[in-house]
Parts: structure tokens; C-alpha cells; sequence
């Protein structure tokens, strides 16, 4: 029975393991700090009251945590396994690459790992090199995951959900900058969805925006801007990144002739590279050179005003349409 | 009884011939480790597994699966890429399951095995199952993080893991001793909380004795247990590895203590007759040959099935 | 002396103090760490410390610089973001470095400072220093792979590297005593071959003692050591942490034996002054705040330097 | 004095190491196995004899490994770190991406990196899936970190020596397959070379290929054949990948109109996406769809006719080139 509540991103991230814990008795929750604190975002707060022993707190040990993962889902345990921040994976990046994406394939399908790695990621201001990274196109590279990043309160509940139904290792990244957002209204309790998917956030016609993660916001608030002149951009959030909804892309590109991918990740070697590639290999025409927009290539420093510099802007993606706009004019 | 056991142990050694045999002569491809000498530890903890309990080893584990009853059969097509294998060849030498018979896996990153066998047993918290997670490594597996980790992990929370470290004084090429400045590997164990015993792993009745006391515990909710047992390989680390780091005189020495030779010697001594002793070698090596054989004539895993069961 | 550790502990304390004043009103941002409580760890142990020697510390390391001599004004700037920080503003709060000053750099990834410090410590075998490289760490980081294999490389190779692990029971909201089976944390490093001392950390004199054996043990060449220092936090993981996770009682216990607390009822029983001991506040307050203050005047790091330094 | 003398490739890199530490006392060499053994694959045989403690085995653990080459390397040592498959890199990701690409950003360059990490990488006949993978991408994610990727003695000698003198954490990633080939005459002893740069294997007007690693030697072979029908290729291969010589193969594509990037790496995020998208974004014309060849996604299975069938086999690097000589030839 579906039901309307309102949740921010960090509420709807606790219904959708609430109902998760509730409905699937497999499943077990763990993590740094998630049972009796409640997680440092608050975020897994009254599960282990309500739920006991299938919700528990871990050591400071991903490797360990992300291994147990992958030993307790082989025998018929869901876990959802939180790893803090997503640069904190990459003490444990064995356990993702070489051993959770491997199972079901090397097994010929005798042994699975149907396990959900909640974690988040993104620079907020004043974090640290070491706590700002966006590192989702480096599970993108590693055939054998999942990787989805939800953004507003519906589809943290949602991606979520379908993530810990899902059979495969599945990589839910989140960011911690919107768990404390706005509530809005969200529709909990109806059927868990398959994974995969996105939201056309715009429609138009003008050009083509692909885009992922926290950043979109700056996407839709550049796009909002440049409707009042008349130009009209279909926005595609990509919810999930694998599965990745390429044939959408190309649609939408074939339609507009111009692109534009953004992402909060490093430039060079992110997942805008593989969409830009897509869309060349598929001959679609374009009007113009796609272009892309990501963290200027660098480490990222702490200091607010530095992290901004090198980071998409609302302004930079609106600057980085316009041109586009005017270079397909002819 | 101890017929029985030199005829487990002799299968694992004639297998692991047959393969060197298979490696050299060229259906079987690609780094092959043999466990020849070791055979002690994995027939005494395996004899002491049931059948709910999971088994996780290295790369060094054809010994292991064939004591936890993974027919040879399908191990030697595993290594030849047949349709056949155990996991029709997408595992190899060094990285092949049969969960079916509780064999969860072999792995090739050095201590990874380790924190997956801790899921195993966590996953027992819950089903009921009481189960007892086996994970063995060498001795160089020891310092290696995710072997920390996993060994902290199963003692905070009571976890009924039974690791096992296979002390074969070498990590590849080099000493162990040469890497630890306490030889003592089972003090890490110890001074996490957890049951921790040294063990000459050539002597069966002490794998036995300790692996028990381990399911045990581990079945009884009382959590992990580490063995540390003293062993040696008699061969290469890899097929092809010429051994220029071996002292003089230490294979010598090690082929007089190792497992086969020791238990020979004593069923000897207690009178069993040399040919009911001989029976044991030769049966297994029947039983491997015709077990290569049958593998050897079936098909290869099929190209076209290659990119299947990347996802659910 | 003792009023000089005094005055050393209140520049800590008031550091702190000011830092998260700075931060609750808006010139420092973000995730903010303090060390209020374990000022006798970082001052007893860097009063052994001599130039060369190299000291790894964590995202909860202010104090650490401060002892370790860098300019509190370097450290404000830091953190807001100036041009005049210790770097640039591109550390930050948890991840600055001031090696001028002997002092390597905090770090944010748990655990991954002590590998690190191996490193400077295996450099000083080449380089004639007679380097002792120290790296602290929380109790929680005991847990971490990298801790366990940093431990015992030194161990192996006999590098002279200070363990110090600063045990105030918490890990960020959880206690370490859930986390481990065994409590004595020292009994790692002394599995491995390192000796290990556990001590009130508290008392400024038995930190000294421990680190000036370690520091010396490490100069002669005598490999690493180990420091199990317990002490407490008398504030939030974080500033904003809620502490909800405190049993009721145990923060009034704390503030009594934290090591200002203590030593002030110490110099007091002595004899000194009230007065004399009021002043080590008072000045440490008074150069923070013109430290801030002046940190406050500086300017912004430029943005447009923000891709500078990437590559060589 | 240069010198030219005969070498495979294990004998290339084994000379760019007694050079590099016969020149710079500071230099360092470890690993496992490395020192008394000479290697797994006997690439640094004789090193520890002639260099004595500068070259030394290490324990089973990358993290310490790498976490000490970190702090070596900011106290003036100049430490080149064997990680005896790349996909062992992965238990100690973070000392490469956390640490070492940001010491010197963080610091404003007051501390430095000047570290070296030898690998190899690459599937062989029987390898197992955690011993096959090519994972040059991901590290091309992580700003702060070079890398190169030689294939020839003579590039094996050169790049690893220019990797060393560089002041930046760089890795060189080889391929054991190579180590044990043909003897080739190799320039030794000249002076070493700065990061950065390709080759250029073969000249042609017809199309262009970029391609890195051992897989070059099968896209020349599919050139070659094609040569015979009068298709002429222009080959480049990125010997370096950080720095990568874009304006290279803008100028080539821009010329033949027709790409083709090959490498062994998983196919969706692969390098390869990368190269694809600078060239659509820089407006090079070309005459038809740009193509890509890589692992098809998927784990490796050891089976080598499994595996055969998963990567780019010689036989597709041609169909493709034919394709794609076919589809622009209007
Ligand atoms: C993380 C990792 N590092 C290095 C290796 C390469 N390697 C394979 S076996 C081995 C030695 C392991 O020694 P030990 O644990 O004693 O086991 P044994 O081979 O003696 O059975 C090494 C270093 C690896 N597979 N994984
Ligand atoms: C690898 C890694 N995992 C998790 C975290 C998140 N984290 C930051 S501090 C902390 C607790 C550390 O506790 P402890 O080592 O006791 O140090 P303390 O904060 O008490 O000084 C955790 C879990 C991290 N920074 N790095
Ligand atoms: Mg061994
Ligand atoms: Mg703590």
C-alpha cells in the first residue's frame, strides 16, 4: 500500500533500509557508526533499535567489512554494507574489483553476491583532498558492478530499494550534502523497481544535457536561467550508471544535435568520456562539438573558494550551453 | 584408519603429479601451485569439516577441494578449460569453487580469502546453520592487511572462523623468517583474543585435534580459532620455479618429514604389510589417471558461453 | 618545567578552543576535529622529538603541529583558507603538513599515516640521520589493515618508527571496546616483535619516558616500538558531535583527570602560585587570539593558483 | 657514452635499473621477491648483489610497501616499488590515490612524491581473473599520477628511466608476456628523457589507430596485412598516457578522418572513451564513426579460448579497420 510521507534524502535513505530490513529478512545493515550512533549523518538512526543483531557497528576494517560482505551474501545474506565516504573504498578496492565482481562470473553462477555498498561522495565546503573525491567512473570500469547515483528524496528510496533487490554487487553512491536537504513528498511502500534507469529532468530541444549526482541541481538552476531566453535543453539525470541508458542519450542527442556531459569527477578519464564516446561511436549527427565539464583535472584543496575554482558552476554549465548553442547556430 | 588416511593424502599427491604432468605436456596452461608435501593439513582439517561448513583456500588448493570431496574429475578439466570444470573453466588453476561441496573457493590476492570466510560465518549468525568458516593461507598471507583485518573482525564480534595458516617457511621465494621479526605467527591471533595454537601439520592426529577444537567452538558460538601449522612444499612455489633459494640440505630433510613419507614409515612400523601400503599410491594414481583421462576427452568450454553470468 | 608543560598544554587547549569558535561562527568550514583532553600525549611526546626526526599525525592533529612547533597563526590560516595557512588552505583542517617544522602531515584516511612513516623512517637508514619516524594514531586505527602491515614491516626490516597509539577509547561514536576481543592494544605490536608499553597518557611523564626510550631505540638503530597511551577526549569526534553515545557520568570523571585538570591540581599541591598557573591560560589564550586574529587579516588563498603544484 | 646492446624486455628493464641506481644513489628498490630472488620473472636478477641494501624484499604487503615509498620518497629517497601484478595494487589503492597523488598538491610542494611503481598487468593464456585485468585506467582517473605503459626493450629502457628521474609519483605498467621475448638492439646509456611522448609505428593517410601496451603488436599486424591491399594506417602508440600527446592524434584523425582506439582494458571506461571523446570535442571532422576495441565488458575467465574471446583478437582489429575504411569511404 503506497503512501505519501515527506521525507528529506536522509529520511528517505533510513525508509527505504527500514522497509528493506523489514521486508527481507536476509538482509543485515553494518558500517562504521551505523547501529547504535545512528551513522555520522544520522542516517541508519533507530534501525538496530528496531531491527537488533541484523543491524551492528564494525570496525574501522573495510577490507574486512566489504570481504564479509561478499562471504555472508554467498550464503543468503543480503548485506548493505556502509562505507563512510567513498575515498575510505579505496583500502579496501580489492574486495570490490577482485573479488564482489567476480563471483557470479568466475562461479559460472554457483555462487552470487547480491550485496549493496552504500557510501557518498563529493566535495563539500572545507572537506579535505581525502574526503571530496568523486570516484564512481572507477566502479565503472569494473564489469561485474552496479553502480547507481540517486539524488532527491524519491530516488534515494527508490535506487536504494532496487539495489538491495538486486542479485549483483550493487554500489549506491549518495552525497552527503543533500541528506539534510529539503522533505519532499515521497511515495514509499509501492513495488520495488528493477535497477537501472533515468529522469528526464527537462525537455527540450535546443540541446542535450546528461548529467549525475548532486551536480545536477547546478545543471537545472543553469538551465532554468537560459528557458527565460528561449532556449529549451533536455536534462537526462542518469539515476543509474550501470546499467547505463545509452539509447536515451542518443535519442536525445540526435534530436538536439549538441551535448553536454556533466559531472562532479575529475575530467579526464570520467564517465562523460565514455558517454561523449558513445554518442561519436553511434554516428549520431551532431551540430557541434559535444562538450563535457568536470573537476579541472587536479587533486582538490580544502579551502572553499579553491575547491570552487576548480569544480562546475552553475555558471560554467550555463556559459558552457550558450556556447554550444551558438557554435550549432548555422 | 590410517590406510585411509595415506590414501587421501596420496590422491592429493597424484593429482597434483598428474597436473605437473598435464602443465608440462601442455593441456593444462598458465601458472599451476602445487601443495605436494601439505597434504596433511588439508585431508586432517578437512576430515574434520561437515558438510555445512565453508572451506575458502589459495591458489594453492587442489589439495583442499579434493579433501573436501571435489571429484578430480572436475578439477583436472577446471585446468583444462573444459565445459566439465567445476566452473567450466572460467576458474583455472588458481581460482576455482565448488560450493556444492563446500568448497568456496580458491583466491588468488594473497589474504583475500580471509575476510569472505568471515562472511561466512557471519552469514551462520543468522541461518541457523552453526557453521564454522575455514579460511587457510600461507605464511606470507599473515602480513598482509585483509588477514589483520579479518582475524580483529571475527574476535570483536565472535565470529566462528577457523583460520588456518599454512607455515611453509616460504612466501614464493623468500623466507618468512626473513619478513617477520617474530617468528611466532600465531601471537597475531593470540593478541587479538583469539584462540591460537602451533601445530606440526605433518602429524595428522594434531591437524585433527586442533581443527576439532575449532568447529567446535566455532559451532558453538564461542568464535574464531587460529591454527598455525608447521609444514613444508617439497616442490616449487610454481611449476617451474627453480628453487635457488633453498638451502642445501633442506629438501633432503623435508622429504623425510614430509606427511606421505612420515606416515609411511609408521604404518610400516606398526606392521601393516608394505603391499596394503603400496595399494594406497597406486590407487590413487589409477584413480587420477583415469579421472585425467576422462577430462582430457571433454569438450572444451564453449566461446560462445563466454560472456554469460557477468550479472543476475 | 611543569609550568611550561602547562603553558605547552593550554597552546593546545586554547588553539582548540579558538578553532572551534573560528568554526561555530563562520570563517572556518567544514569537519573540524579536536584534541581537547589528549594535550599531554602530543606534548610529551614531541618534548622527545628532536629536528629530524619526522612525525605523522591524524585529521585530529592540531595539537600535534602546535607541539611539534608550528606557528599558530599558520594553523588559523590554514584552516580559514588563507594564503598565509601552512598550505595554502589546500589542507585544511585534517590534512596539512608542515615539514619545515618536522611535522609530515595529518591525515584523513585512518590508519594510512603509519605506512608513511615507514617510509621516512626506511629513508633514514640511507641517509645518516639516525631518523626516528613518529606516527599516531587513534585506538580505532588499530583495526586498519595499513596500521598491522605498517607495524610489521618495520618490525621485518628493523625501521625505526614510534607507534603512537593515542587510546581515548573512541572510534569517531563507537567505543573501542566493542571493536576488539582483546583490549590491551599493545599486545599487536608485541606479537610482531615490537616492544609495547601501555601508559596513562595522561601523565606527561610517563609519555616522556616511553618516547625517549622509543626515540632512542629508533636512533640506535634498534627498529620500532610501540606506545599504547590512554587518554580521553573531553570534547566531540567532531565539533557538532552530539555525544549521545557518552554514559552519563563518564565526561565528569574525564574532566578530572585530563591532563590540564591534573596538572594544574599537581602544581598547585607543589606550592606554585595560583597565579603563575593562571597566567600559562591566560597567555596561551591571548597568543591564539592574536594568532586568529592576525590569520583573520590575511588573505584568501587566489583561486586562480588553485591548479598549481599538481605535477612537478 | 651510449651504447647499443641486445635485449628482450626483461633485459631492458633490469639495465634501466642498475643505470638508475648506479647514477642516483638515491634511488631505492624493493618488492616482494625482487631482491634475493631476482624477481618472479627474473627482471631484477643480480641488482641486490651489485647494490646491496638498496635493494630489498619486502613482506606480502602493498600497503606498507607503497605507504613507505610515500614517506621515502618525501625524505629525498628515490624508491621504485615492484607491485607484481596491477591487480595486486588494488589492496592498497589508497596509498596511491590518497596519498601519494596528493602529497604534493596538498602541500603546495613542499613535499614530494618522486616515486616509481613497476607492474605489470594483462591476461595470458590460463591466468586467472584476478591475475588478467588491465587497469591503466583507473590510475588515468587520478590526477597527480603518471603513467606509462612500454612495450619495446628499447621504450622498457627508456620510460623506466625517465619514470624514475621524473619528480612524480609515476607507474609504469608492463606486461609479463613481453619480458621473456626476442632480443632486440637497445640504446643504452644515453641521456634520460623527459616524461611523456608516443611513437608513431606506422604511417598512414587511410586512418588512425591509438593503441597502448602489449596489444600493439596485433594491431600492427592487422595494419600490416591491410597494407598489402593498399590501405595505409597511421599507428600511435601512447607510451605515455600521463601526459598523453592529444594534439598527435587531433592532427591524425583531422588527417585520415577515421580512428580507431585498441586496447585490452574493459571496453566502458577504458581509456580508450577518453581518447574518443578529446577528439570529439575538439571538432576534428571525421569521415565516418569513431571506433573503439577493448575487453568486451566482462570478468576474465582463465580458459584461453574463453578468454580469446572476450579481447581484441589481430583478426578484429582488422575487421574493424576495414569497416571503418568502408564507412568513410563516400
Ligand atoms: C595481494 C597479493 N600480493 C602478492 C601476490 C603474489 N603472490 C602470490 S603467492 C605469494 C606468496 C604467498 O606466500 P604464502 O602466503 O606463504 O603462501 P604459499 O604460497 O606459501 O602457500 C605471493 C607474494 C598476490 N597474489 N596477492
Ligand atoms: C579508512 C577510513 N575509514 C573510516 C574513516 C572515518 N573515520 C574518521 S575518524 C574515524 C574514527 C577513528 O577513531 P580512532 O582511530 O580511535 O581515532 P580518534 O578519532 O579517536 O582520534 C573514522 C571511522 C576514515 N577517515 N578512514
Ligand atoms: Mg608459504
Ligand atoms: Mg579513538
Amino acid at each position: 500500500m503506497p503512501e505519501i510521507v515527506k521525507l528529506n534524502v536522509g529520511g528517505a535513505v533510513n525508509a527505504a533500509l527500514a522497509r528493506a530490513l523489514d521486508e527481507m529478512p536476509e538482509t543485515l545493515l553494518y558500517g562504521e557508526d551505523v547501529a547504535l550512533p545512528g551513522g555520522v549523518f544520522g542516517v541508519t538512526r533507530g534501525l538496530q533499535k528496531r531491527f537488533g543483531d541484523r543491524v551492528f557497528d564494525t570496525p574501522i576494517s573495510e577490507t574486512a567489512m566489504l570481504g564479509a560482505a561478499v562471504g555472508a551474501a554467498s550464503f543468503g545474506r543480503r548485506p548493505i554494507v556502509e562505507i563512510m565516504w567513498i575515498d575510505f573504498s579505496l583500502v579496501a578496492f580489492d574486495q570490490i574489483v577482485n573479488q564482489a565482481a567476480n563471483v557470479r562470473y568466475v562461479s559460472e553462477g554457483r555462487t552470487t553476491a547480491p550485496l549493496t555498498i552504500r557510501t557518498q561522495q563529493g566535495n563539500a565546503p572545507g572537506a579535505c583532498a581525502q574526503h571530496s573525491q568523486n570516484l564512481e567512473a572507477l566502479l565503472l570500469h569494473v564489469p561485474g558492478i552496479r553502480v547507481a547515483m540517486p539524488r532527491t528524496p524519491q530516488d534515494s528510496y527508490d535506487v536504494l530499494l532496487a539495489a538491495i533487490a538486486s542479485d549483483d554487487p550493487t554500489v549506491v553512491i549518495e552525497n552527503r550534502t543533500l541528506y539534510a536537504g529539503s522533505k519532499e513528498a515521497v511515495e514509499i511502500g509501492g513495488p520495488v523497481q528493477p535497477i537501472g534507469g533515468h529522469r528526464r529532468r527537462r525537455t527540450g530541444s535546443d540541446a542535450t544535457v546528461v548529467c549525475w549526482g548532486a551536480i545536477t541541481a547546478k545543471v537545472l538552476d543553469a538551465v532554468d536561467r537560459l528557458e527565460g531566453e528561449g532556449v529549451s535543453v533536455d536534462v537526462i539525470e542518469a539515476v543509474w550508471l550501470n546499467p547505463f541508458d545509452t539509447e536515451v542519450v542518443l535519442e536525445s542527442a540526435a534530436r538536439t544535435g549538441r551535448l553536454l556531459v556533466v559531472h562532479e569527477a575529475a575530467r579526464t578519464g570520467g564517465f562523460g568520456a565514455e558517454v561523449l564516446a558513445r554518442v561519436a561511436e553511434s554516428g549520431v549527427p551532431l551540430r557541434t562539438a559535444p562538450r563535457r565539464l568536470g573537476l579541472a583535472d587536479s587533486r582538490i584543496p580544502s579551502a572553499p573558494q579553491l575547491a570552487a575554482a576548480l569544480l562546475p558552476q552553475t555558471n560554467d554549465v550555463e556559459t558552457a550551453l550558450r556556447e554550444l548553442v551558438a557554435g550549432g547556430a548555422a | 584408519m590410517k590406510l585411509d588416511d595415506l590414501l587421501s593424502m596420496w590422491r592429493i599427491r597424484a593429482l597434483e603429479e598428474k597436473i605437473r604432468d598435464l602443465r608440462l605436456e601442455g593441456p593444462i596452461v598458465g601458472s599451476v601451485h602445487l601443495a605436494n608435501g601439505q597434504e596433511s593439513v588439508a585431508v586432517g582439517a578437512c576430515s574434520q569439516l561437515r558438510p555445512q561448513d565453508a572451506l575458502y583456500a589459495t591458489y594453492r588448493g587442489h589439495g583442499w577441494a579434493v579433501a573436501r570431496g571435489v571429484p578430480p574429475r572436475e578439477i583436472f578439466a577446471e585446468l583444462m578449460g573444459r565445459v566439465t570444470g567445476v566452473n567450466g573453466g572460467r576458474g583455472g588453476s588458481a581460482h576455482f569453487s565448488a560450493p556444492q561441496h563446500g568448497f568456496h573457493g580458491e583466491n588468488s590476492i594473497v589474504g583475500a580469502g580471509a575476510p569472505i570466510a568471515v562472511g561466512a560465518a557471519l552469514a551462520g549468525k543468522y541461518d541457523g546453520s552453526r557453521r564454522a568458516a575455514m579460511t587457510v593461507f600461507g605464511d606470507g598471507a599473515i602480513n598482509q592487511g585483509a588477514v589483520a583485518e579479518a582475524m580483529n573482525f571475527a574476535a570483536a564480534l565472535g565470529l566462528g572462523v577457523v583460520f588456518v595458516c599454512e607455515n611453509n617457511r616460504y612466501s614464493e621465494l623468500t623466507p618468512i623468517d626473513d619478513m617477520v621479526a617474530e617468528p611466532d605467527l600465531s601471537r597475531r591471533a593470540s593478541a587479538l583474543g583469539i584462540p591460537a595454537v602451533r601445530i606440526d601439520g605433518n602429524d595428522l592426529a594434531q591437524v585433527r585435534t586442533a581443527t576439532r577444537l575449532a568447529v567446535e567452538a566455532a559451532a558453538a558460538g564461542r568464535g574464531p580459532s587460529f591454527i598455525e601449522a608447521h609444514t613444508q612444499r617439497i616442490v616449487g612455489h610454481y611449476i617451474g620455479d627453480s628453487e635457488q633459494y633453498r638451502p642445501a640440505g633442506e629438501l633432503e630433510r623435508d622429504l623425510v618429514v614430509e606427511p606421505i613419507a612420515r606416515l609411511t614409515r609408521e604404518l610400516l612400523a606398526d606392521g601393516v604389510p608394505t603391499e596394503s601400503v603400496e595399494r594406497c599410491e597406486r590407487r590413487a594414481r589409477e584413480e587420477m589417471e583415469t579421472a585425467a583421462a576422462a577430462a582430457l576427452r571433454d569438450p572444451l568450454a564453449d566461446p560462445a558461453t563466454a560472456k554469460e553470468h557477468l550479472y543476475a
